[in-house]
């Protein structure tokens, strides 16, 4: 019996205790007439040599290929430490730390967590996590509508230069409470917010501004311009940030003059692997004033009864296991595995290793930009870019992309999937683990699928 | 010591990151000037440190487990080695559909799969956990109502034994939630139910067996009432391992339901996630669908989207939820397999009914001592608290020093002093015995020498926090030159 | 610095308590005429990012083949447990257990892995490991040579069924102590050895005959009659097992009369990857009457201080350490890591699941056997075999495997590498990792290549 | 508890294995009759019992561990993983050349680095630990005296400092060992050298810098001692940490080498190994190398055996030698290259310079204390065993109390109650101030509170041992029915 330790012995012994006849009579409270039968459905049980053999198969049918996409999911050099340290049974198998005193691993490094993610954000206090980045746009939003009880209008500026799908699940995050997200179109030429298409919104009851950075096309958004903005128009800022930008970019705590109000982001370039998507986790920061509205768990230090310091989940009564119906989200399980590998990964990578990381990627996204540019393909976009950038390939993306794959290079994100008016365009991102090797590949690749 | 302790300005881990910065052209308005604050430490330090910080953890992989409600059950090693084979890590989200079909084919298995124990017409993977899946279940509900115009159900009906997470979900889709009392019985009051359904009614959530720890013999009744009332059924399926193979939400009547892959299906949620709340639903609701869901033409494999659901309820994430979770989630049913289902309900059952008898004839108090436990169940120390002073949380501090995790404490709300004990199916028989006695020696304590027990835990790394202090002037995060 | 955490501070501080100017003022003892100049032919660093993909390059290069190779290396399953605990730092990074008090988890750990081993071989004690299963031979029969006082030939009989390496290998620790190997030839017919060949040497004064069980060639030794001799002619029984058919078979505790003396063998196959060769380790198990003439590490339980049961390493005073000139052998570093996976490998197998491996091996050789006589090909000897075969192919071996592997099937060892009169055959080996449609493959690519 | 204990009759980890007993006909005088005694637990139990286990022991990644002639560095985590790819785990060692490029590279370069860092003309692998390593020098001296019929030569040179394999070797290779005294400054005590060399001289080995933590000045000198004499040189690597990039054994005039990759090249030896012993050789014991050794061809490499160097030494195991080690020292050279090479010795020197420095500053003896300490020295603890009753024993138990492991102890033999402290060059300023922190506090204890000091340790799973009566009445397994 798979992962049941009991012999015939001791179950004879545990029914004889309570008294029953069989296991069956365990179950006689279910209404007879609905009890299920066999689950036909399910194979037979693999052994785990059997199934390790099956995976290996599966996962090595979708390997091998050199990738080039980013749009929202990162590949970064993770050190073998952090998921060695990570899936050590003690962090792996534990949950959600209900009982402090049992739990000062998990809490001691969520607290870590959340003073580097302050730190690389810029901003006064951070969450132990949300689900993803999409996610958290999505809370941010409504934490923002709760936190700025002044502003009637609900309505939450939303430019078309963010992620489409975080745009995508924010609105189905928040819809149901009577928020409206505005579309704010971007500049074709810059590929960043329309700043015209702004000051039309100057003056008007705007709840909150997103603003991404870098944006979904790469572009850097003139983040402090637009943060002025909000700040003259009582609107508050949400920034929506790249955490590994932030070794090198402005953090949103520093936009304008007083900084974002409401910062996330997702935590996956941070130590997670690509792994189809997920688990990365959410990342949601503050300014102080509204932490009482911040949901998700958050790690206190605390003293015990003898004076000495350690780690609690304190704020609980925000969330909905105290709070219930009137909680700041529903949040219950959160990330805490990944957020564990992000912590090490950061103390891993440190100051000098993120920058020069960082450094890295933008100067790799530069070369091959240089590279392509002498096969005749141009940026699409005007706007300074971090490690991401949209090519215009003068023809049907799609097509040039399948090509590509044909020859174990994943070329791009084909923006037609976002707009059909960019079809002919791909989104590209060489990070700090492509070497020139590489990049020129890239080039081949490409030049021979045009 | 935390690790902004151990940091010393100049200090790298030098074989991790590129030795010098590269050479970019980023203008100054973009560029930061304050410090990260990250901490400068080396590799080994690094390593040393979250090495002996995991070390004060309680885990499934060191103690006994048994927090009520969650499933703490044995994660087996093999699901962390193969989810983390470099082909399942490196795939990228977007990886065109010749590069996918490996992975594709997995997680249209697993909804297969899925189907077949719960019982419902189709399953979407990608809520990351169980709250996520009852919201996109209830935005299913309202999906659905909407489309037939039927727009004034406004109410979520939630049994006051329900988890937080049940009436907060309810309030983010923008219904009002109407709580619905528990007869003495540990059932829902049929009474107080039929007194609550109406035109308003836009559906009632249940979890079941609930988190009282007993089955709602009354389901079917329940079902009927409320659907009768036009109301839809929400499974909540926190506790589904209790019933795996035995009875399936969908022969219940539940409408949509969301599992907990991470507690059934026994993918490690480590510190407090990551989760799966995957979600079924019954023939009605399959236009409402969250996206991506994964489709099967022939012989391969494609996801479906906003053109192919142009209904969904919506997206959730930016990709298709945690599917490393999945992954496991996979593993982990087919090394169980067909008759490893019902398996799993039975020793979860009978390891409850057993730990539960023999706290009861070691003196302590079933909240329902007519009823069958499922696979966990309640004991109140109200008897306890009032005579000996001595309080579930006192006997929860106290457990750790005999070295087991506490039960779940406080929840649900309707039971006073309760401990809500899951043992689940994969411990021992020696183990629960231990537990029993320590339970037994702790209440000895409680008798002679109570302080002993009020002032628990004695042998962690630190004693009982002043939690108020810390939620009043909250520290969150360590400041340079502290 | 790569693993220095020295920062320039630091090193000026930790210089002025010295005294000394700079780093190279430490090495003034060091005559300038040697110092060395710069490694030019070391190349410059690798960040682990750089090394872990020419690593996984060159891990690629030598993968996808389906394997059919045993010759003293054989694939089985390893539950996903066993690395993941054995890679946890506290054994990873631990050493010879020297302070008993601070390695309780070693020194446990070893006690098992003892009390294993005595089982499965029926031996009394074990040690805790010596390098590899060829060299524990080595020591084995130094070791029977050091216990037979009584024998003045040092005369070891070793069959030429025993593995060709490990009677290399042993020749080549023993040969200058004046200890003779004394070849017994084995029996074309039935691939064991020679009985004919055996008696010839009754009533001589053997010090050690070597049974191997199963022997080099699959074949299962006679190893009761083979036993029964040496106790009438007062030779000591040194057997080599492999500890993985020891779930089925007869241990050699139990061989004639009074069992073996010595035992030695490889314990790969239980826990340790093929890892081209290493690490592996060696076992050594010896009645008790022995036990002081036993080399390498002994756990033994003590009582502490408090009357509390733990564990410390014992009877040291046969060590090179302790005894230097005089000790039992050389050894100091052994193989513990490897004895800690295997001991958390047979905990996770259990006495069914170890026996039933190795049933399902046995069978599964049988089915290859079976289908190989349908294309013609058939065992080149009559005798029993376990789970590892000589098949006679009719024509030279390594032109065969060569093409085998051209397609990507390991069809076996080719038997020509170790004597010449069998160029014509392989030996193969399909452990209860192989399916029937690996074996029909085998089977097909055989066929194919004939 | 053992985890026999844990055991109970018809328990199984059921995914570990095939369910049932496949058909086979054994005949039954080959037949397993008796138990194996294997345990009989669930993958929980054998997860949870040695993952508890473990945290019992103190190791690099949870503590400093200044074991002196251990070289207890930081292990790279990326050297174990890339290590364990799936494409090196299942190469088998018998794989036809066309599937062994990628392995054989990785040797062939490793060879080469080590021939570079030594300054030997040819290097072997195949050794798996320093003693097999001395095995194998020591056997090529021995060849290479046959092969030029200079038979007579019986002993073998030892200084008495050295390490118990050195003699232990000797006697193995069938020689006579023949000790030299050390003299007061630590160097060999060159007139003895003078004294006992001769005809009968096969050889010397030496460790440099010495097992008492200083460099033998007078190498140059010794070498030409004993190469006038007719005997070759051998040297004992373990130490070569200390002098990496700086000198080399090939230009000290060194014939024959081991170097324990597990210590200089940090390949982890979790609870005694494994290790790797390579070996290095002068131009003239090329023939005599152990085998196998990998060769490049033009762009391919492949293995040289027997019939390439018929005069080898042989073979030292079935295969080549602990190829998981070497992988991982291949991988840990690379990631330091070229300009890391020197600064493992610099940074190892200056850690242990520091300490030393700063523990005589404290009031402990050097054991040299007029000599510049290598990357290890010694403090002797005479005095203090003396004056407060209080031994070397007692302060390296102690320091277990205080979070650190101990050094080695009672080793080199010729110094009495000396502690031998290799810190390594991966441990911080801060990890070295707290070890002397504890000494200083350890030896205020011995003055005020000395059975403290001699009856610990007091915080670890176990007081002190009785190892007399371990030894006297041997329990080397558990039985069952205890
Ligand atoms: C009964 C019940 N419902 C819902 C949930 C929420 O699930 P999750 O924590 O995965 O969001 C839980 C989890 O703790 C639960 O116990
Ligand atoms: C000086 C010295 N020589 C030789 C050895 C033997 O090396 P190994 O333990 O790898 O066999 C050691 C190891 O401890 C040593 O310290």
């Amino acid at each position: 019996m798979p992962f049941i330790p009991h012999t015939p012995e001791e179950i004879e012994q545990m029914l004889a205790t309570i008294g029953a006849d069989d296991i069956e009579t365990l179950f006689d409270e279910i209404p007879a007439n609905i009890r299920c039968q066999s689950l036909d459905g399910i194979p037979p049980a693999a052994s785990e040599m059997e199934i390790a053999r099956e995976v290996q198969a599966m996962a090595d049918r979708d390997a091998g290929a050199l990738n080039f996409i980013g749009a929202g999911a990162y590949e970064h050099h993770i050190p073998a430490a952090v998921w060695q340290l990570t899936t050590r049974g003690e962090f792996y198998t534990a949950y959600t730390p209900y009982q402090a005193e049992a739990s000062q691993g998990t809490l001691q490094l969520i607290y870590e967590y959340q003073t580097m993610m302050t730190g690389l954000t810029g901003m006064d206090v951070s969450n132990a996590s949300l689900y993803d980045g999409a996610s958290a746009l999505g809370e941010a939003i409504l934490m923002a509508v709760r936190v700025h009880r002044k502003s009637k209008s609900r309505k939450i500026l939303v430019p078309a230069s963010l992620h489409p799908n975080y745009r995508k699940a924010a609105e189905t995050i928040v819809k149901h409470q009577g928020i409206e997200l505005v579309e704010l179109p971007i500049d074709p030429q810059t590929g960043r917010i329309d700043p015209t298409a702004l000051e039309q919104y100057s003056g008007e009851d705007i709840t909150a501004l997103a603003i991404p950075q870098p944006n979904f096309y790469g572009v850097l958004e003139e983040a402090d311009e637009l943060t002025a903005w909000a700040e003259q128009n009582n609107t508050l800022v949400i920034g929506v940030v790249n955490p590994f930008a932030l070794g090198l970019l402005k953090p949103p705590g520093e936009w304008g003059e007083n900084g974002a109000d409401v910062v996330c982001g997702d935590g996956q370039p941070l130590g997670a692997p690509l792994s189809s998507g997920g688990p990365y986790y959410g990342i949601l920061c503050c300014k102080q004033a509204h932490v009482r509205q911040m949901p998700g768990r958050i790690v206190g230090r605390a003293v015990d009864a003898d004076g000495k310091k350690g780690f609690v989940l304190t704020l609980q009564a925000r969330e909905q296991h105290i709070r219930r119906s009137k909680a700041t989200s529903n949040i219950c399980t959160n990330q805490g595995l990944v957020v564990t590998a992000s912590t090490i990964h950061m103390a891993l990578l440190g100051p000098v290793g993120l920058r020069n990381a960082a450094a890295l990627s933008m100067a790799n996204t530069r070369k091959l930009v240089e590279k392509a540019a002498a096969i005749g393909i141009a940026p699409r976009f005007s706007g300074e870019y971090f490690h991401e950038v949209a090519l215009q390939l003068g023809q049907p993306a799609a097509g040039v992309l399948e090509r590509m794959a044909a020859n174990n290079v994943l070329g791009g994100y084909d923006l037609g999937q976002v707009n059909p008016s960019m079809a002919d365009s791909i989104l590209v991102c060489a990070t700090e683990t492509k070497t020139d090797a590489d990049i020129d590949r890239f080039i081949d690749t490409l030049q021979a699928a045009l | 010591m935390l690790i902004f302790e151990h940091a010393t300005p100049g200090r790298r881990a030098t074989a991790q990151a590129p030795a010098t910065m590269a050479d970019i052209d980023l203008p100054k308005r973009f560029a930061r000037k304050s410090p990260t604050g990250l901490p400068e430490v080396s590799e080994m330090q690094a390593v040393r440190h979250y090495t002996r910080l995991s070390q004060k953890n309680f885990s499934i992989d060191t103690h006994f487990y048994p927090l009520g409600s969650c499933t703490m059950k044995y994660n087996p090693r093999a699901c962390n080695s193969l989810a983390m084979l470099p082909g399942m890590l490196n795939r990228h989200p977007h990886a065109p559909l010749s590069h996918s079909q490996g992975f594709l084919q997995m997680m249209y298995e697993l909804q297969e799969m899925l189907k077949e124990v719960t019982g419902m017409a189709g399953v979407s993977l990608t809520p990351m956990a169980g709250a996520q899946g009852e919201f996109a279940g209830i935005a299913m509900i309202r999906a659905y109502h909407d489309s037939r115009g039927d727009a004034e159900r406004s109410e979520i009906l939630v049994p006051d034994a329900a988890h937080g997470t049940n009436p907060a979900t309810a309030i983010m889709c923008g219904y009002k939630v109407r709580e619905i009392p528990t007869d003495e019985q540990g059932d829902v009051d049929l009474d107080a139910l039929k007194a609550a359904v109406g035109p308003q009614t836009a559906g009632l959530m249940l979890t079941n067996p609930s988190t009282l720890g007993v089955f709602e013999r009354n389901i079917m009744e329940i079902a009927r009432i409320v659907h009768e009332a036009g109301g839809l059924l929400y499974y909540d399926g926190a506790n589904l391992n209790a019933i795996l193979g035995k009875v399936r939400p969908g022969d219940m009547g539940f409408d949509v339901i969301h599992m907990n892959l991470h507690k059934t299906f026994s993918t490690p949620h480590g510190g407090g996630g990551p989760g799966s709340g995957a979600v079924g639903v019954a023939e009605r609701l399959m236009p409402y669908r969250p996206i991506p869901v994964v489709a099967r033409d022939g012989d391969t494999y494609r996801w479906l989207t906003e053109d192919d659901l142009p209904d969904s309820m919506g997206r959730l994430s930016a990709f298709a939820g945690n599917a490393g979770v999945l992954i496991r989630a996979y593993i982990y049913m087919r090394m169980l397999g067909k008759a490893g289902m019902p398996r799993i309900a039975e020793f979860a059952t009978l390891n409850a009914n057993y730990l539960e008898k023999r706290l009861v004839e070691a003196g302590f108090d079933a909240a329902f001592p007519q009823r069958r436990a499922s696979h966990e169940f309640i004991i109140t120390l109200q008897k306890e608290a009032k005579e000996l002073k001595v309080t579930a949380m006192d006997f929860a501090k106290r457990l750790l020093d005999f070295g087991f995790h506490a039960p779940t404490t406080y929840f649900p709300l309707l039971v006073p002093e309760c401990l809500l004990i899951e043992p689940t199916e994969s411990e021992t028989k020696e183990e629960i015995d231990g537990f029993v006695a320590a339970m037994v020696a702790i209440l000895e304590e409680a008798r002679n020498e109570p302080d002993t027990v009020r002032s628990a835990p004695h042998t962690m790394p630190n004693r009982r926090f002043d939690e108020v202090s810390a939620a009043r002037k909250p520290d969150l995060r360590w400041r340079p030159g502290e």
